[in-house]
């Protein structure tokens, strides 16, 4: 029997089930070749993929009750602009003046999206899940930030940015959303998957000149 | 220097700088390169030799001076091709009737197509061309690389030359001497320039214009004609007419002189660039417009790179050419990227604008027609369409296809 | 490279943002009312000042939040504008 | 040893210089060996080798030699030949390395084709004080701004710090001002906050503080010691910026004034004291103003003689004539060299004198000589001020053109570059501009005092001489009085230019081309305007003006613009989880924008033709499956979701019930088809929209834009799940067995799913999946969703469930074919901005009964014209011609020659397996009222012959998209 509409879940058709077995991210074809280009040491920046992890995209008024209650149920206080609350097992990044990103571990789309549509109460606001949306880069290494530098045009300068903090901008030609997530330093890069294959090059590519030898 | 002769000029002397009269039977505003040929064929044409050229900088010194110079008539639409193609036609002759070498230069001109929609676009543009009697040739890459072995057309490319039109006598001409050459004449014909006169509004009687006022005075008209490029939306202001035209910084650049490489002009819209050598022996290669409204004949340096790595994708060759100035124009845009030429409101006020990117190769038929608009009052049936009704009524001529890229 | 202070981002480069033109043009609240004329005027006619311009963004690389500054054509000078009557909720 | 080979080399007790003796490097030079040392540049080891000559001039093929220490000069360019070879490099810039081999050029330089490997890279960064110029002036504003906490950037060209000061014998408090130089550095480099750039161009200055410096990394090493990239391009927001860049000295114009051995006074002081080079053994020094007096005394100080100092003023300083007097050389007050004699380098001067009103005096006295320094004054380095829309004018005093006041700009210019020309002034200028720098970019800090300081120090007023009157023509013949080395332009051509009836610099500028060389006027600009100003009897340069400031500073290779968009990074390429598969499948790809999109399937050598013949075939008659992952999908949320769909569609969304599907147009507010798609109502208040894969972004946008510009209080929320979605086509009369195996669960039954329905379910692979009956064939046909991460999984899930039925992958090409038998349209291929939904026959698209974007354009004039172009079938009478996309339709009566009305063109045009013939899609005019008229289409000088039909021409009935037609 089929249900030709699932107007209840139907943003939860991509989490139903983790079918882990069938499940590919755009990069792990590349694995070997991250840990080849890895450089360690004073001098080191590496690079490597941290796929399927959970995302919803949160938009709603940003007075209404519900973004609070929202808050509240997550137990993770409304980010200011360009920050992170939370950390990197679940975090909420301003992403705009109504919208925020939840980003969690994988697997947790359906819970999720099932307490924030119940905080929501009805109001006004929508949630989606936005998981298999991006994949996400760890770029990491005392020359991270070097690294970024020379794709990225945000001021990344520990003054300006740091633990916590989180900008959608460019980084080349693609469109991403960078978040600091330690201080070595250590950035995630949440990506579109077609694009996250440039971007790995983009990334690889400029990482090339701390390579010994 | 009295403004007294319309004698033979004196060896090498181009032009008089007389002081304006109180009035002339027409004045046209702007000496760029469409003011000086409207003030040609005006003259030469029509024997309307009561003409003042009011400039606000120095002769020539707008877009004139700052074009990458590229000639060409292979464009879509009905209107167009014969607008240009008039122009080409005339440019053809143009060296010789003005007796005076300006380095026009037929060396042909290649638009690139990168994806299989640009091919269709770009094949249906040499179609329209062959039927309305504009050279136009669809070359494949291989062809490409015979008339331009230094393009890269290998599949390599991110986006691989796929084919392009060529347009043999497409070419480029030395766009300052063009203006001097126009000048002279001109001025052998009686036309004073004035420059470092900038028109500040008119004044009117009715729906009648009957003068100019200028930084040096109020100055009698029994004509206007607008050839003000990018300012022209300021001065119509003034009359509260509204011009759908937008100025826009657009920007171009050359390299050191280098030993002849680049046989012919390359455009491509796909990756935005088109380069020349002029005859010197530097390299031009110019892009797209910048995205805000500006005066400030200059823009933003990331348009330049976008381009300089579209130019250096298309021909390896130029890594090494090193960047030797970039400067910037004022262009005015108009919704469907064709000019707005013919009559105002004001009945002997007439207008010459929205050439936007690419008004240079039009210079000799824009002036043709638009003195016979100003000569006639009624437009000559090359410009009818192209006046400022056509954005009430719906009736656009719209070039993006080929004139999306600046050229 | 412009800097324009998205009101929600702040500073960023020109590269983010897509141009929108003179600010605060209206929708028609009845367009079937105009002439052509003045629907026209509506489509294609905007304001071209030498001097300040009230001007549009969208921070597209960013949050995609429209707003609007005031720049001056001339020296590419730029001010927020305030207040932001609309492209805001 | 038989001879040194470098017999200009002071010795190391003379002038030690900063070039490390113990090592050699040799270079070639037009086949010739040079040998230098580390810290030399090509121009100090050529002079060093006593080679004073370089290439010929462009134009006249006259004799040059180094004129300059810096990136003014005119005549040494040279031409690198190790490595990618470069044009027009300044051999007074080049640092010399082992192997480096060059040619000498007259003014043109050349491309090789070899390909260039080196690699060039960019950095972005922020910064809240940036200072140009690391001499006296820049050093001080550095330190100053650091020490207030700010994050400072300080940018020079050169290897090393210290601006000018190397070139000369200055002191501060007491040490040679390289020790307060070194001091500077050290503090500087100690402090975390500060970056350094040397061997860094600030290229330009741009719109709100943005500057572009080149950063040369590799490039005085050679080719195999370098690693990493060549060259940088620093991309740098700066809070506040700090011009500090110097002057430049002008030469001087009289006859001859080109030969070799006439070289700038100060580069005479750079070769001596930087490089221990003696360019000449007797210099004569002829100046306008104080700072010569150095370079004589250097000259003596290093046993060369000095057989004259012409100075044009009547009176020099009595202290500086007392002080060379005393070392040993002659003052020629009031006077001037009227030529430089030898051929082709200098061997002497004639000396004239010279009254109040710039007329020669006496007789002209002979002086022999081997170097002829000249120093007609300085131009401060106003180019980076200026570019950005700096305002200069002619101070009388310096005699040069200064920075007006800033007028609002944020750069603050300092030291040589606002005419200051003594050390203690720049060192001051500095301190106070740097603190004053920091403390507005919110780092309060005050200035220092200005140590003690010594030498250098003008004290007269400079007395310019524009042009040195011939000793017997007229200026308009002074064709060897040059005003521009590089381009060989004279005095007599300017005049030529102003007998034109040129009056504005700008004309002459392009009337001579003075100016336009890789020295940008550096050197030939001011002297051109001086003589420009006393042709036109104008009361100074200051009326007369100057040409436009342009980036960059100093020329650049273009690649390093490009940097490192090339290649396969020149643009991202986009690619669908399902990728790889086609790949393996042989596809060819097309680019659709960023993506690659497989086009079709060759299989065995299989040419388009054949392939798409197949493909379609088998989606007519089997089942066939295409990827269509690069949909755009926006989800649509709120309450007012279904309002704002009427408002962006042309038909009706509100209407549409939940779980249902509906195709839509969008048109611009012009009226002209934007896009189209199905979108789905997942709920009341939730639509699932698709759109065109090239449409993706623009749709979001435009959606964007209206909700929050025009209707910000719809309560409305888009948000892009294009990439949350990986998507098949499974087309054909088979599909449903395919899809039924796929989803075992799904009713896939013609009643159990009906058209234009969807469902959500489970596929047999446990994979979530959202299936919608949606068809852009005609065929009976299913779009399955999934999580992108499953988008190859449900590939191969789909291919092995239809692997018994011959499921078929097909491309583009093909979707193109099949929907054009079915007169679908593509929008960007059967349109192009022009065309409405009514030319496309679409009225059943158009509400009536609602406004929509675009509606009011309708119902313009023009829109409602008989002859509008409409979409129409095309079919070559001869059903076996092709006819080429992009050809134009005649009338049958229309004449051969150009030129030939036309009614309209070939927009999709293909070969039919269901056909058995050709077909094609146009825009003709009037065309609906054409059906049936037969047209001809002129190609290559044949005709072909098409009669107009109506676009559909498979399935009129639409029978088959239910299956039902199943054969
Ligand atoms: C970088 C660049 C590259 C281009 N490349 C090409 C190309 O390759 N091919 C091509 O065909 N076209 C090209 N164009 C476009 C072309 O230059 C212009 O379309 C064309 O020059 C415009 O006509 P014009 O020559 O009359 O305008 P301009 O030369 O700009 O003339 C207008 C004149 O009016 C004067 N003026 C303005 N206001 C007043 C006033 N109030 N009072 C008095 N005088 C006034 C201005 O000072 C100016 O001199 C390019 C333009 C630029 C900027
Ligand atoms: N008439 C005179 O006696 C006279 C004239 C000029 C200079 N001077 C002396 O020269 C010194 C001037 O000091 P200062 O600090 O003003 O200037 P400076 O000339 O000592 O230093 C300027 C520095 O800026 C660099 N520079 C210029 N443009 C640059 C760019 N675009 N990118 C990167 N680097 C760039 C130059 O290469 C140089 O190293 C003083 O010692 C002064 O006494 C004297
Ligand atoms: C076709 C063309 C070729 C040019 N070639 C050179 C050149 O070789 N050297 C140079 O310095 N400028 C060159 N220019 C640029 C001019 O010097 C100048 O920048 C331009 O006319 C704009 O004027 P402006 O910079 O004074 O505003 C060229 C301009 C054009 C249009
Ligand atoms: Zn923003």
């Amino acid at each position: 029997m089929t249900v030709l509409h699932r107007v209840e879940s139907e943003s939860g058709v991509a989490d139903t089930a983790t079918v882990t077995a069938e499940r590919h991210s755009p990069l792990e074809h590349r694995v070997a070749e991250f840990e080849r280009s890895a450089v360690h040491g004073p001098r080191g920046v590496r690079l490597a993929e941290e796929p399927f992890l959970t995302q919803l995209d949160l938009r709603m008024p940003p007075s209404g009750t519900a973004l609070r209650a929202v808050s509240e149920e997550l137990g993770l206080p409304v980010p200011a602009a360009n920050r992170v609350s939370g950390d990197e097992r679940q975090g909420l990044l301003w992403l705009g003046p109504d919208e925020w990103l939840l980003v969690a571990e994988e697997g947790r789309a359906g819970e999720l999206l099932g307490v924030v549509r119940s905080a929501q109460q009805g109001e006004a606001g929508s949630a989606v899940d936005v998981s298999a949306n991006r994949t996400t880069l760890r770029l990491s290494g005392p020359m991270a930030r070097e690294v970024l530098e020379k794709v990225c045009s945000v001021d990344l300068h520990p003054r300006a940015f740091s633990t916590g903090h989180c900008a959608q901008t460019l980084l080349g030609r693609a469109v991403a959303v960078l978040w600091q997530v330690g201080r070595e330093p250590e950035y995630r890069v949440l990506v579109r998957c077609s694009f996250a294959n440039y971007l790995a090059d983009l990334l690889l590519d400029a990482m090339a000149e701390f390579l010994p030898g | 220097m009295a403004a007294d002769s319309n004698t033979s000029h004196e060896p090498g002397r181009l032009w008089r700088n007389p002081e304006p009269k109180s009035s002339y039977d027409v004045v046209i505003v702007g000496a760029g390169g469409h003011g000086l040929a409207t003030a040609y064929y005006l003259a030469r044409n029509h024997g309307v030799t009561d003409v003042a050229v009011l400039e606000r900088g120095w002769l020539a010194g707008g877009n004139m001076a700052r074009n990458t110079t590229i000639i060409r008539s292979n464009y879509l639409l009905d209107p167009s091709a014969a607008l240009y193609d008039h122009a080409l036609r005339l440019w053809e002759e143009l060296a010789e009737e003005l007796d005076y070498e300006f380095h026009f230069s037929q060396c042909g001109v290649l638009n690139l197509a990168h994806t299989e929609q640009e091919v269709r676009d770009a094949r249906r543009r040499a179609f329209a061309n062959e039927l309305n009697g504009v050279d136009a040739e669809w070359l494949t890459p291989e062809e490409i690389a015979e008339v331009c072995p230094i393009l890269d057309t290998s599949p390599r490319l991110r986006y691989p030359v796929l084919g392009a039109t060529y347009q043999p006598r497409g070419g480029v001409a030395k766009h300052d001497l063009v203006a001097w050459a126009l000048a002279r004449e001109c001025d052998a014909m009686g036309v004073d320039f004035i420059q470092n006169c900038e028109v500040t509004g008119f004044t009117t009687s009715g729906d009648r214009v009957t003068g100019v006022r200028t930084s040096r005075g109020t100055i009698g008209a029994g004509g206007v004609g607008l050839a003000a490029a990018g300012r022209t939306s300021l001065l119509t202001d003034t009359l509260g007419i509204s011009l759908p035209l937008q100025s826009h910084p657009l920007q171009a650049m050359a390299t050191e002189i280098l030993e002849p490489v680049h046989p012919c002009v390359v455009m491509s819209n796909h990756v935005h660039v088109y380069t020349s050598q002029a005859h010197k022996g530097e390299l031009v290669l110019g892009a797209g417009i910048d995205a805000y409204n500006g005066y400030a004949q200059r823009g933003s340096v990331h348009v330049i790179e976008n381009q300089l790595a579209a130019a250096v994708e298309l021909f390896p060759i130029f890594g090494r050419a090193h960047l030797l100035r970039t400067w910037a124009g004022t262009v005015d845009v108009t919704p469907d990227a064709s000019p707005i030429i013919g009559p105002t409101p004001y009945e002997n006020l007439y207008v010459n604008c929205g050439w936007g990117t690419g008004g240079f190769k039009a210079t000799p038929g824009a002036g043709w027609v638009f003195a016979h608009t100003i000569a006639t009052g009624a437009p000559h049936p090359l410009n009818e369409p192209y006046g400022m009704e056509r954005f009430t009524t719906g009736a656009l001529i719209d070039e993006h296809g080929a004139a999306a890229v600046a050229h | 490279m412009l800097l324009i202070r998205c009101p929600w981002c702040g500073d960023r480069d020109e590269v983010e943002f897509r141009y929108g033109g003179q600010a605060d043009v209206d929708y028609p609240a009845d367009p079937e009312r105009l002439d052509d004329t003045a629907w026209g005027n509506y489509l294609f006619v905007r304001a071209n000042p030498l001097g300040t311009l009230t001007e549009r963004w969208v921070h597209t690389a960013g949050c995609r939040r429209w707003f609007s500054v005031v720049r001056d054509t001339a020296t590419n000078e730029m001010s927020p504008d305030i207040p932001s009557r609309r492209e805001s909720r | 040893m038989t001879s040194s080979p470098n017999p200009h080399r002071l010795n190391a007790s003379v002038r030690s210089g900063r070039i490390d003796r113990a090592r050699a490097i040799d270079c070639t030079v037009d086949g010739r060996r040079v040998r230098g040392h580390p810290g030399d540049t090509l121009a100090s080891a050529l002079l060093a080798c006593g080679i004073t000559e370089v290439g010929p001039s462009i134009h006249r093929g006259r004799a040059r030699g180094v004129f300059t220490a810096d990136c003014t000069e005119p005549n040494a360019l040279v031409q690198r030949l190790d490595g990618c070879p470069e044009p027009m490099l300044p051999a007074t810039e080049l640092e010399i390395y082992e192997g480096l081999e060059v040619r000498t050029l007259s003014g043109v330089g050349w491309l090789s084709g070899q390909r260039d490997t080196a690699g060039y890279d960019k950095k972005f960064v922020r910064s809240d004080v940036v200072v140009v110029g690391a001499g006296p002036a820049g050093l001080a504003a550095s330190l100053v701004a650091a020490r207030g906490g700010a994050r400072v950037m300080l940018i020079d060209q050169h290897r090393e710090l210290g601006g000018t000061l190397p070139d000369g014998q200055a002191h501060v408090s007491g040490h040679p001002a390289t020790e307060w130089v070194g001091r500077a550095a050290r503090e500087l480099a100690e402090n975390e906050n500060v970056r350094i750039l040397t061997r860094s161009v600030a290229l330009g200055c741009y719109d709100h503080n943005y500057l572009l410096v080149a950063e040369r990394r590799a490039e005085h090493l050679p080719v195999w010691r370098s690693s990493g990239p060549r060259q940088r391009l620093w991309h740098v927001r700066a809070g506040q910026v700090v011009l500090a860049t110097g002057a430049h000295e002008r030469p001087l114009v009289f006859a001859d004034n080109d030969r070799p051995g006439v070289m700038l006074a100060s580069a005479v002081r750079s070769y001596v004291n930087r490089y221990a080079v003696l360019p000449g053994r007797e210099g004569v020094v002829f100046t306008t103003s104080d700072s010569a007096y150095a370079t004589a005394l250097d000259l003596l100080s290093c046993g060369a003689r000095v057989p004259a100092i012409v100075d044009t003023r009547a009176e020099p300083p009595a202290r500086l004539v007392e002080q060379v007097r005393a070392a040993g050389a002659q003052v020629y007050p009031g006077s001037v060299v009227t030529a430089a004699t030898g051929e082709p380098g200098v061997t002497g001067v004639r000396i004239a004198g010279l009254d109040g009103n710039g007329s020669l005096t006496g007789t002209p006295v002979e002086v022999g000589c081997d170097l002829l320094a000249v120093s007609g004054g300085w131009n401060p380095a106003v180019q980076l001020f200026a570019q950005s829309g700096g305002t200069v004018r002619w101070d009388p005093v310096v005699a040069g053109f200064v920075p007006d006041s800033p007028g609002g700009r944020s750069a603050r210019v300092v030291g040589a570059a606002r005419g200051t020309y003594d050390l203690a002034g720049c060192l001051a200028q500095g301190f106070a501009a740097g603190a004053e720098a920091a403390t507005v970019a919110g780092f309060r800090v005050a200035p220092p005092a200005v140590p003690q300081v010594d030498g250098d120090r003008p004290v007269g007023r400079p007395r310019p001489v524009w042009a040195v009157p011939d000793e017997s023509r007229p200026r308009r013949e002074c064709t060897e009085h040059f005003v521009d080395l590089q381009r060989d332009a004279t005095v007599a051509d300017v005049h030529a230019a102003t007998e034109t009836g040129m009056r504005s610099v700008q004309h002459v500028k392009r009337y001579t081309t003075v100016s336009t060389g890789v020295e940008q006027g550096k050197s030939s600009g001011v002297n051109t305007i001086g003589v420009l100003a006393e042709t036109l009897a104008a009361s100074s340069p200051g009326e007369v003006g100057t040409t436009t400031f342009r980036p960059p500073y100093t020329p650049v290779p273009l690649a390093l613009f490009a940097g490192r968009t090339r290649g396969p990074l020149y643009d991202p390429v986009r690619t669908t989880p399902m990728h790889t598969r086609h790949e393996q499948a042989g596809a060819v790809f097309e680019d659709v924008g960023q993506w690659k999109r497989a086009r079709y399937y060759p299989k065995n050598g299989e040419d388009m033709e054949t392939a798409v013949l197949r493909e379609c075939a088998a989606a007519r008659t089997g089942v066939a499956l295409q990827d269509v992952s690069t949909l755009g999908r926006i989800e649509v949320v709120g309450s007012d979701a279904p309002v704002f769909l009427d408002r962006v569609y042309t038909n009706k969304f509100s209407n549409l019930p939940v779980g249902k599907a509906r195709y839509g147009v969008m048109c611009g507010a012009d009226g002209m088809v934007l896009d189209d798609g199905v979108s789905l109502r997942l709920a009341e208040d939730r639509y699932l929209m698709s759109t065109t894969t090239g449409g993706a972004a623009k749709v979001l946008d435009w959606l964007e834009e209206w909700l929050q510009t025009e209707w910000p209080k719809l309560d409305v929320y888009c948000t892009s799940v294009t990439e949350q979605w990986a998507a098949v086509a499974v087309v054909g009369p088979d599909s449903r067995t395919v899809v039924g195996r796929l989803a075992p669960e799904l009713d896939v039954s013609a009643e159990g799913f009906g058209f234009m329905r969807f469902a959500e379910t489970v596929l047999r692979n446990g994979v979530p999946a959202r299936v919608a009956r949606v068809s852009f064939s005609g065929e009976l046909a299913f779009e399955v969703n999934v999580a992108r991460w499953y988008g190859q999984a449900l590939w191969d899930a789909a291919m092995e469930a239809g692997r018994d039925l011959g499921i078929t992958p097909y491309g583009t090409e093909t979707m193109h074919v099949l929907r054009a038998e079915k007169g679908f349209v593509i929008v960007g291929q059967d349109t192009d901005g022009t065309v409405t939904p009514l030319d496309l026959g679409m009225n059943w698209a158009v509400s009536r009964s609602k406004d929509f974007i675009g509606k009011r354009s309708l119902s313009r004039p023009e829109m409602l014209r008989a002859d509008r172009k409409h979409l129409v079938g095309l079919l070559p009478v001869d059903g076996h011609s092709l006819l080429p996309e992009g050809a134009h339709l005649v009338d049958q009566r229309a004449p051969r020659r150009p030129p030939v009305p036309m009614l309209g063109h070939v927009t999709s045009s293909y070969r039919s397996a269901a056909l058995g013939r050709t077909f094609a899609l146009g825009l003709v005019s009037g065309g609906r009222e054409r059906v049936g008229e037969v047209l001809r289409a002129p190609v290559g000088g044949t005709d072909i012959e098409v009669e107009v039909t109506t676009p559909v021409f498979y399935d009129e009935e639409g029978v088959r998209r239910d299956g039902a037609a199943q054969g």
